[in-house]
């Protein structure tokens, strides 16, 4: 049990605890808010793996933006504070079956498989992973086609979301 | 040391958890949330790989990225939906929303 | 390697020193020696927050033409140790039907994502918390928690003026910090590392030369980020009385208060870490570290400085006027500044200098420039289509 | 100065004057014609300089005054252009310089500058004068030309042609010179373009010269294949001469220097209005008389002669065209005299006569009789210029008289309305008198008694004797219409009292006329033959100097005394009968000789309508236009659509809808629907379900595809 | 900046469409703001293109500043540029014609930015067909510089629009269909579409060996009139050409300025660039029948259009008789190729090329003028202008004069180097086209005497018709022109030395 394991227990119990109160809680606020902790327990996994930028950009990207864009939509959408009635689908405990069910398929499928208990190697002194990444991203033989095809789908989305979202008060369509 | 499997497993957890939510819940934003565990447990495996493999290629986080920007996409498009929906049909249950069947 | 050169570092081996003695384990000695580093950053930090209240308030009298606080201790310098004595002893409410937990956490996260802040904030060459890599985007992401702590602190009073404060607050955060992020990017492009360190390495001439569109653009997605005056409508006395924190009261709400200052006195340090050399001033940084420290304090004071005088001297404006104008001018803006300085630099490399900064400096005018001519086109046009349509010409943007 | 970068200087001036006047000084009329007279001025001095310096040179002929640079790339070799002065070019450039400088200065007067603006003058219409009140009563005087400024840009822009043409050591910038004069005459004689008249004639001028050109052009463009190049003294070197002389042109028998000599022969035919493309000539009187003295006399027509003497030594090897060159010159000759005769208009008189004595001159040429040929070339420029700007006078002082009795139905250029004039104008009279006699050839003291003499001497030394008898009758009938038109215009009274009240013209007029009549008498004592009457003067002169232009010498004839004695007689007797006839002849009507024939010019113009205007316009725009582009072309063009379209309905119809529609379309369709239909039960419409039916294959599938493939 | 220097062609080239992509995102209505960017914008081709002119070096042989870009490898394909002698006297024309004719539709008023976009990329179509040594770019081009002229009259012309625009379009097209064939047939023999490789290879084979199973003559021979009738009809050569006149009528002013001015040169370009090269052997054979063609066009050009009574259309097929001696000079070098007179005569052929740019360009602008003013074109309805429009008029007589071949103007030299360089080779056809010359003549001064000499029209004189005299604009859009002409008139060396050496050295 070294420091570093010890670390990642924490962190790991911490994410699916809250993972779990994500997906259990009745008041979908707190849900949200939850989904964030399970966020930075994530952002914190990355920041062990030592992928800094990830971290980085998963506090941006989830907890700045999606998990803001899940609470507005969670107020939007209920008529007031209160949750009343069943959170869950009648047949519920089909699903957690299924999941029950699904880990464990992984979990055999993982023990199965060979480099399942590789350790890391040491980064390389002066390996700097952000720039490293960034010329994987724009590098015309590396990701560039893909990283372009990314943006474009983020675009099209918003432009669709923001056309779906938008309700047509009387006159000013397209104002 | 961490050995690889930890985080394997780790990820596979939260999957499942997402994978619950996503089955389990009556509210379409509740949905989502559980499509958001199951993105992030699959970029812990992305991570993952990418450290535990030969750490100078890229091929690992670059994914990650990609995926960051589809969630984004997925959660603005999907809520869009669900207000929209909302908005017309005043419900975010998803098992109301079936106008869709015969 | 005397105290004056490297104080941090003298200072954690004498520590470790004594640590190790007292029979410690290596790590965590370390590990003790960072907390009180850092609780000596957040105290120093939270005595500055207290002289900014000072500040803040003498400046605005002076605004007003008013004298401000005199009666407490010399210039009422003891004046903001009576406030807060006053907040903490104020009684401690809780609105009924508020999300207790949540209402609890809002201010600390909000007082949180200011110092994190400071993690990033190179003082002197030697001393800084952490070199981050990814400085700048470290900044964003503290934003983003701020983001977080308001809607919190919004939705969790049950109280609609609150949570209307906190999706205005919201939404201008998140909607300005775009044009923040790219103008971020421009120093990072300069100096071709995110890292705070390098930045300012790397300002042999002060980037608010090279673009000084970038460095206006970044102050006012700053000031937006900050939510104060023109952009303060979070808290909008005359409509929602104080926003998002309207339910709060004792030290919770000084703890937004004191966080907002801290907030805006960073962001002027920002400013000047960006653009203005940080604590570069004509090698006195290399003298000693305590002369670089002053530096940036001072710089950050002209930052904050600035930043009270937009704020006392323009008037608010209308969240639609302010939304549309980050996302149909600022935003476009900012990207095409971005396109530009990135494409110029690419094809000045290798130029002198003096070259490099003239076309870099003129092509930043001239993009503004041409900015402004297109948006004043644009609002001739809109003013012909309203004054044409008959209706009395309404106030353009600001409103009071 | 060298005199090569004097003689590359001497077009210059004009064609600055022209530039300057068009773009700067247009508006000021003072500063325009003194920019033009002033150019003219400086040409002159050149000219003079560069002709007294010729003077002083040995064999000009052998080593003229030349220099040339690269013009044109031509492969890899390069076209050269440049100056050349030789004897020829020498006397020409000499009259050139004289009669253009009289003309210039004489327009200003003819313009009336100085004069008022008019009343209501028009651009583009002559002025009508202008009413001046002078103490009480007013009365009308000239008015001022209202395109004064143009005016002399034009004739600038025209000088520079001739003495480009005149200086130019090659065949292609003698065309260039010959062309831009092709363009100011057709902008001259259009001058008062708002007239119907001169409109129609300027372009009449330019298409019948044009016709010539172009066949000037192929024999330009054959010269230049055959020889490798246009430079005169290349082309007149022995052998390339002797080759060209050899060489079939596969053309009717002609010799390649026949055939050239020809097509260049038209292009002369064309520019100096010789019969059968004479008809422009006496139309372009239209034109300002200083113009019509410039082209007549001066310049342009000289230039297609100038063009013929400069190729002589081509054209002279070949007799055939030889032949042909000499019939045309002497039946010009005769056959303008004729119509001469007929003519009221004193200018078309001048006209005609012009184109006849051209005719002479021609002639000469077609009988070897290259000296006399120039000779007269130079005398006919002085005195035909004399008479042009003295009939301009004239009609100048008419016009006084119309404009006091402000009849404006009298034509002032009618001889019939003049009569009387001597005492009103004398100093014209006396100058047209010197410039008529010496046209008819007044014998020993005019100038054109010596060339024409030559002519005849030639003609008859070398056994031309049809053409020595035909030349004889046209000299006759020209001393016959010249006492004409003399004594109609200035002898007897005043027929009208527009004649009554003619006066003089002022001194910028007339000083030219004093001039050029000094040249009229004075220039032929230079070409008097040695032996004349058996006498032994000094050797002729001119005979010598001229004669140098050529490679060999061209031989003295012996003095013979037939060819002097026809000369006396028929410029004697013609001068007689004409006075005998027309002393007291008081109108038209008296005028036997009126006959329809004569003065419709032997019905050439509807002839030429009849021939070639009409049906070329007719196949312009019936043929080409209506018939083949409109008719026959877009009319297969526009099949195409039509065409298309009932195909594409075919298609559709009995491919498109039946099979692909009916059977693949509607079929899969219903097919489709079956399946559809059983399956929709599975259709909950509920997300989760369907993730969980989903999932609960997927596991399944998994699991079983796990055990298996282990094993 | 050696980035500039290296790329100067693709610069020239792809200048004006990346302008016409950048107008996209200016604000609409900006009117000035279009005329005066595109205006501007079209300087910059135009001096880089001066660049290459001085530092052109005539004397070398083969193509100069070559760039090559991967295109389209799977066909081996590739954006191969560069220029010689003869090319870059066309792109310079056109870089010089473009911003004239922008400045000359500043008169424009609807649908600004459309147009000058269309404009800017008309330009690069024509730019990339002069530039292109790459079959397939070259057709790539030589269709792009269809479209945008398609919409300029569709759009902008005047009352026939329609049917002219489709007629050109659809007879252009119906050209280059065998064109394309020809090319693909090229590409699919030799797997490459470069030129300077073709050239070699595709002579390399003799008549005797077999290509697709037909022996290489037949197929030489058709793929020969593929591409003839393809530039003929762009030329155009008669009896392709009666898509001119009314393409020409119904466009506007700066459309007919480019379409005369540059379009036009493409058939006579393709003429030069590909056939005399590619198929010297068909040439020779078929030159007689070029030479009938192009006679006939000469004649038949020159008949029809002094059969008009409408101005512009006089102007328009005077436009297929200068073309005539283009295709004549090139028929005469086809036949009798590497001797003096084919020299000369494609010395001839192609300053006149660029002469008929400046000079036509230059008529139909000023035909342009008077219309805006007049709003007609007929000849009938004017008459005695002149003194009206004393400057206008000066300028219409010059150009006009240049047009009809008047000597110490651009055009004799030119008129006058064909018919040398083809009157030993084909002599009868150069003696006919005399006669296409004398009309010439005729109908010019038809079209001077109709509109501005003769009694003046008096409904033009005074009232709210009173003809206006020529703006200064429109005389800064004809200086240029006129400049150039009378240069060259006089002293032609400067452009043709270039030519000379590159025809020298070309054939």
């Amino acid at each position: 049990m070294t420091g570093e394991q010890i670390v990642f227990l924490l962190v790991a119990l911490f994410t699916l605890g809250s993972g779990l109160m994500v997906v259990t809680t009745r008041n979908l606020v707190h849900a949200a808010l939850w989904l964030v902790s399970t966020l930075f327990g994530v952002a914190v996994t990355y920041a062990l793996l030592s992928a800094s930028f990830l971290a980085v950009v998963q506090v941006v990207v989830y907890i700045g933006a999606i998990a803001i864009l899940f609470i507005f939509a969670v107020m939007l959408t209920r008529k007031d504070m209160r949750d009343q009635g069943a959170q869950q689908n009648p047949n519920w405990w089909v699903g957690a079956l299924l999941s029950v069910l699904t880990f464990i398929g992984l979990f055999f499928l993982l023990q199965g498989w060979s480099g399942m208990s590789t350790t890391a190697t040491a980064i390389p002194t002066g390996f700097d992973a952000i720039s490293e990444l960034g010329t994987a991203l724009v590098s015309p033989d590396a990701f560039v086609l893909p990283f372009e095809v990314a943006s474009v789908l983020l675009v099209a989305a918003l432009v669709g979301a923001v056309y779906v979202a938008f309700n047509p008060r009387k006159g000013d369509f397209g104002k | 040391m961490v050995p690889l499997s930890w985080y394997l497993i780790f990820a596979a957890a939260l999957f499942s958890i997402g994978l619950f939510g996503v089955l389990s819940r009556r509210n379409a934003v509740a949905i989502l949330l559980g499509i958001e565990l199951m993105l992030n447990s699959v970029n812990i495996n992305l991570a993952a790989f990418w450290r535990y493999g030969d750490v100078s290629i890229m091929t690992g986080q670059v994914f990650a990225i990609i995926v960051f920007a589809v969630a984004a996409a997925e959660v603005a498009v999907g809520l869009a939906l669900v207000i929209s929906v909302y908005r017309r049909r005043n419900t975010v249950v998803a098992d109301e929303i079936d106008m869709m069947k015969w | 390697m005397s105290f004056w050169n490297d104080p941090l570092k003298v200072a954690a081996d004498w520590l470790l020193g004594i640590f190790t003695g007292w029979g410690l384990p290596e790590i965590a000695a370390n590990i003790l020696i960072g907390f009180l580093g850092v609780l000596l950053l957040i105290s120093v930090l939270m005595l500055v927050d207290i002289f900014l209240v000072w500040v803040e308030r003498k400046v605005v009298s002076r605004f007003q033409d008013r004298i401000g606080p005199n009666r407490v201790g010399p210039f009422g310098l003891i004046q903001p140790f009576a406030d807060i004595i006053k907040l903490i002893i104020k009684e401690d409410t809780t609105p009924s039907g508020a999300d207790k937990v949540v209402y609890n956490i809002a201010p600390m996260l909000s007082m949180m994502s200011v110092l994190i802040l400071w993690a990033v904030v190179p003082l002197a060459p030697t001393i800084l918390g952490v070199d981050l890599n990814i400085g700048a985007l470290y900044i964003i992401a503290a934003g983003a928690i701020g983001t977080l702590s308001i809607i919190m602190a919004g939705w969790s009073s049950n109280n609609k003026f609150a949570l209307i404060g906190a999706f205005r607050q919201v939404a201008v955060m998140v909607s300005f910090e775009i044009p923040m992020l790219t103008m971020l990017l421009i120093p990072t492009i300069f100096a071709g590392s995110m890292g705070m360190g390098r930045i300012i390495e790397s300002q042999q001439i002060w980037f608010v030369f090279l673009a000084p569109l970038a460095a206006l653009i970044f102050l006012i997605a700053a000031i937006a980020e900050l939510g104060r005056a023109p952009f303060d409508m979070a808290e909008g006395e005359s409509e929602l009385v104080s926003g998002y924190n309207i339910e709060y009261s004792g030290m919770k709400f000084g703890m937004f208060y004191a966080g907002e200052l801290l907030h805006a006195f960073t962001f002027g340090g920002f400013w000047s870490i960006l653009f203005f050399g940080g604590y570069r001033f004509f090698g006195l940084q290399d003298v000693s570290p305590f002369l670089a420290i002053a530096v940036i304090i001072f710089k950050a004071f002209i930052g904050y400085w600035i930043i009270m005088w937009v704020k006392y001297t323009l008037l608010r404006i209308r969240i639609d006027h302010m939304l549309g104008f980050n996302w149909k001018f600022l935003t476009p803006l900012a990207f095409t500044l971005l396109m530009m300085t990135a494409l110029l630099n690419a094809l000045l490399a290798g130029t002198p200098t003096w070259i490099y900064i003239s076309v870099m400096f003129l092509s930043n005018i001239l993009l503004a420039w041409i900015a402004t001519e297109i948006a004043r086109s644009y609002s001739r046009r809109e003013r012909e289509k309203v004054e044409g349509s008959g209706a009395a010409p309404v106030a353009e943007g600001v409103h009071h | 100065m060298t005199t090569t970068t004097l003689i590359w200087l001497i077009p210059l001036p004009p064609v600055l004057a022209f530039f300057l006047i068009v773009l700067f000084t247009n508006r000021s009329k003072w500063l325009s014609h003194t920019i033009a007279v002033g150019a003219a001025l400086l040409s002159w001095l050149g000219s003079m300089i560069v002709f007294v310096r010729a003077l002083g040179v040995e064999h000009l002929g052998e080593e003229p005054f030349e220099s040339s640079i690269n013009w044109l790339p031509t492969g890899d070799t390069w076209f050269r252009v440049g100056v050349l002065v030789d004897p020829l070019t020498a006397a020409v450039l000499f009259f050139v310089a004289w009669t253009v400088l009289m003309i210039f200065l004489y327009s200003v007067g003819y313009h009336n500058f100085g004069q008022p603006e008019g009343d209501h003058d028009h651009k583009g219409l002559s002025p009508h004068g202008a009413t001046v009140d002078e103490h009480g009563h007013k009365h009308v005087v000239p008015s001022v030309e209202p395109m004064y400024s143009r005016f002399f840009a034009f004739i600038g822009l025209f000088a520079f042609g001739m003495y480009t043409l005149v200086v130019s050591d090659n065949l292609l910038t003698l065309f260039v010179g010959w062309e831009i004069m092709g363009l100011c005459s057709y902008l001259l004689i259009g001058f008062w373009y708002a007239k119907p008249s001169a409109r129609d004639a300027a372009i009449k001028a330019f298409m019948t010269t044009r016709v010539g050109d172009v066949f000037m052009l192929l024999g330009i463009a054959y010269l230049y294949y055959a020889t490798g190049t246009l430079s005169f003294r290349q082309i007149f070197t022995e052998q390339v001469l002797h080759t060209l002389a050899t060489v079939p042109s596969g053309f009717l028998g002609f010799s390649a220097a026949g055939l050239i000599g020809l097509l260049l022969f038209i292009g002369t035919i064309g520019k100096s209005a010789q019969f059968p493309l004479h008809v422009w000539l006496p139309d372009a009187m239209e034109g300002p008389t200083p113009v019509s003295a410039m082209i007549h006399a001066a310049t342009m027509v000289s230039a297609g002669v100038y063009a013929v003497i400069r190729m002589f030594p081509l054209i002279s090897l070949d007799e055939k065209t030889m032949a042909i060159v000499a019939f045309i010159g002497a039946f010009t000759a005769i056959f303008a005299a004729t119509i001469a005769v007929a003519q009221n208009d004193i200018k078309r008189v001048l006209a005609y006569s012009t184109i006849s004595q051209l005719g002479f001159m021609i002639a000469a040429l077609g009988m070897h009789a290259y000296i006399a040929a120039v000779f007269h070339l130079i005398t006919h420029a002085f005195f035909k210029a004399l008479l042009f700007l003295g009939s301009g006078s004239v009609i100048h002082g008419m016009e006084h008289g119309v404009l006091h009795t402000g009849n404006h139905h009298v034509d002032p250029q009618d001889m019939f309305n003049m009569g009387g004039l001597r005492k009103k104008m004398p100093i014209t009279f006396w100058t047209f008198l010197i410039g008529g006699f010496a046209l008819s050839g007044f014998p020993l003291v005019t100038a054109g008694f010596w060339s024409k003499d030559e002519i005849f001497a030639d003609a008859f030394a070398n056994g031309y004797i049809v053409i020595f008898i035909t030349l004889a009758l046209a000299a006759f009938l020209t001393a016959f219409y010249t006492m004409r038109q003399i004594t109609l215009t200035f002898l007897g009274e005043p027929r009208t009292d527009e004649a009554e009240h003619a006066q003089e013209t002022p001194w910028t007029m007339t000083t030219p006329l004093v001039i050029l009549a000094v040249f009229a008498i004075g220039y032929g004592w230079v070409g008097i033959p040695e032996d004349f009457m058996g006498l032994h003067l000094q050797p002729n002169w001119f005979h010598e100097f001229v004669g140098g232009t050529l490679a060999e010498h061209p031989e003295t004839i012996a003095f013979n005394w037939i060819p002097l004695l026809t000369s006396l007689v028929v410029a004697l007797g013609g001068l007689y009968l004409g006075w005998l006839t027309y002393r007291n002849v008081n109108s038209a009507a008296e005028d036997r000789l009126q006959i329809p024939l004569l003065k419709n010019k032997y019905y050439f113009d509807e002839a030429y309508d009849f021939l070639f205007v009409k049906p070329a316009t007719w196949f312009a725009e019936i043929f080409v236009y209506q018939w083949m582009d409109k008719g026959l072309i877009d009319g297969i063009l526009h099949i195409f659509g039509p065409a298309t379209q009932g195909l594409g309905s075919v298609i559709r119809n009995y491919f498109d809808v039946p099979v692909i529609n009916r059977f693949f379309g509607d079929g899969s369709a219903d097919v489709t629907y079956g399946v559809g239909a059983r399956l929709r039960a599975i259709q909950t419409g509920r997300i989760q379900q369907y993730l969980m039916f989903a999932l609960v294959i997927f596991i399944v599938i998994g699991a079983a595809l796990y055990f298996f493939l282990r094993a | 900046m050696n980035f500039i220097t290296e790329h100067l062609l693709f610069l020239i080239l792809f200048t004006p469409a990346l302008a016409a992509v950048i107008m996209l995102f200016l604000p609409n209505g900006e009117n000035r703001l279009f005329r005066w960017f595109a205006f501007g914008v079209s300087f910059i081709p135009l001096a880089l293109s001066l660049v290459v002119w001085f530092d052109f070096r005539a004397a070398q042989p083969g193509f100069q500043f070559q760039e090559s870009y991967t295109w389209y490898e799977a066909i081996g394909s590739s954006l191969h540029l560069g220029v010689d002698g003869l090319s870059l006297s066309m792109v310079l024309l056109t870089t010089l014609l473009t911003p004239l004719a922008l400045l000359a539709s500043f008169g424009i008023n609807e649908k600004v930015k459309a147009y000058m976009m269309l404009f800017l990329f008309l330009e690069t179509g024509m730019l990339g067909v002069f530039m292109a040594l790459d079959l397939l770019i070259f057709f790539v081009f030589w269709e792009v510089g269809l479209v945008p002229m398609y919409f300029l009259i569709n759009q902008w012309g005047s009352a026939n629009r329609n049917y002219a625009s489709l007629k050109f379009m659809i007879y252009t097209m119906g050209g280059s269909l065998g064109l394309l064939l020809a090319v693909q047939l090229l590409g699919v023999l030799f797997g490459t579409f470069d030129l300077v490789t073709l050239y070699e290879r595709w002579n390399a084979l003799g008549a005797s060996d077999t290509l697709l199973g037909m022996s290489a003559g037949t197929v030489k021979t058709i793929a020969f009139w593929a591409f003839v009738i393809a530039f003929a009809v762009k030329v155009p050569l008669w009896p392709f050409h009666t898509w001119l006149p009314d393409a020409h009528t119904e466009a506007p002013t700066a459309g007919s300025m480019i379409l005369a001015g540059v379009l036009l040169k493409l058939g006579a370009y393709g003429f030069l660039r590909l056939i005399l090269p590619l198929y010297p052997v068909e040439a020779k054979y078929f030159a007689g029948a070029l030479a009938f063609l192009a006679t006939a066009a000469i004649v038949f050009g020159a008949f029809a259009s002094y059969a008009q009574t409408d101005f512009k259309r006089l102007v328009a097929y005077s436009s297929v008789n200068h073309m005539g001696f283009v295709v004549l000079g090139i028929a005469a070098a086809a036949f009798a190729a590497g001797t003096t007179d084919a020299t000369l005569a494609l010395n001839g052929a192609i300053l006149q090329m660029f002469n008929h740019g400046l000079s036509a360009a230059g008529m139909f602008f000023l035909v342009g003028v008077i219309y805006e003013r007049t709003h007609t074109r007929n000849l009938e309805e004017f008459g005695g202008l002149f003194p009206l429009v004393p400057v206008y008029g000066g300028i219409l007589i010059f150009t006009s004069m240049a047009s009809l071949g008047l000597p110490g103007l651009n055009g004799f030299i030119s008129e006058f180097l064909v018919v040398r360089g083809s009157y030993p080779i084909l002599t009868a056809y150069t003696a006919i086209s005399m006669l296409g010359l004398l009309f010439t003549g005729a109908y010019i001064l038809k079209g001077i005497k109709k509109v501005l000499h003769g009694p003046m029209n008096e409904h033009w004189a005074h009232g709210e018709h009173k003809l206006t005299e020529i703006s200064t604009r429109e005389i800064l859009v004809m200086a240029p022109l006129m400049v150039l002409i009378l240069w060259i008139g006089i002293y032609p060396a400067w452009i043709l030395d270039v030519i000379n050496k590159a025809v020298v050295m070309l054939f």
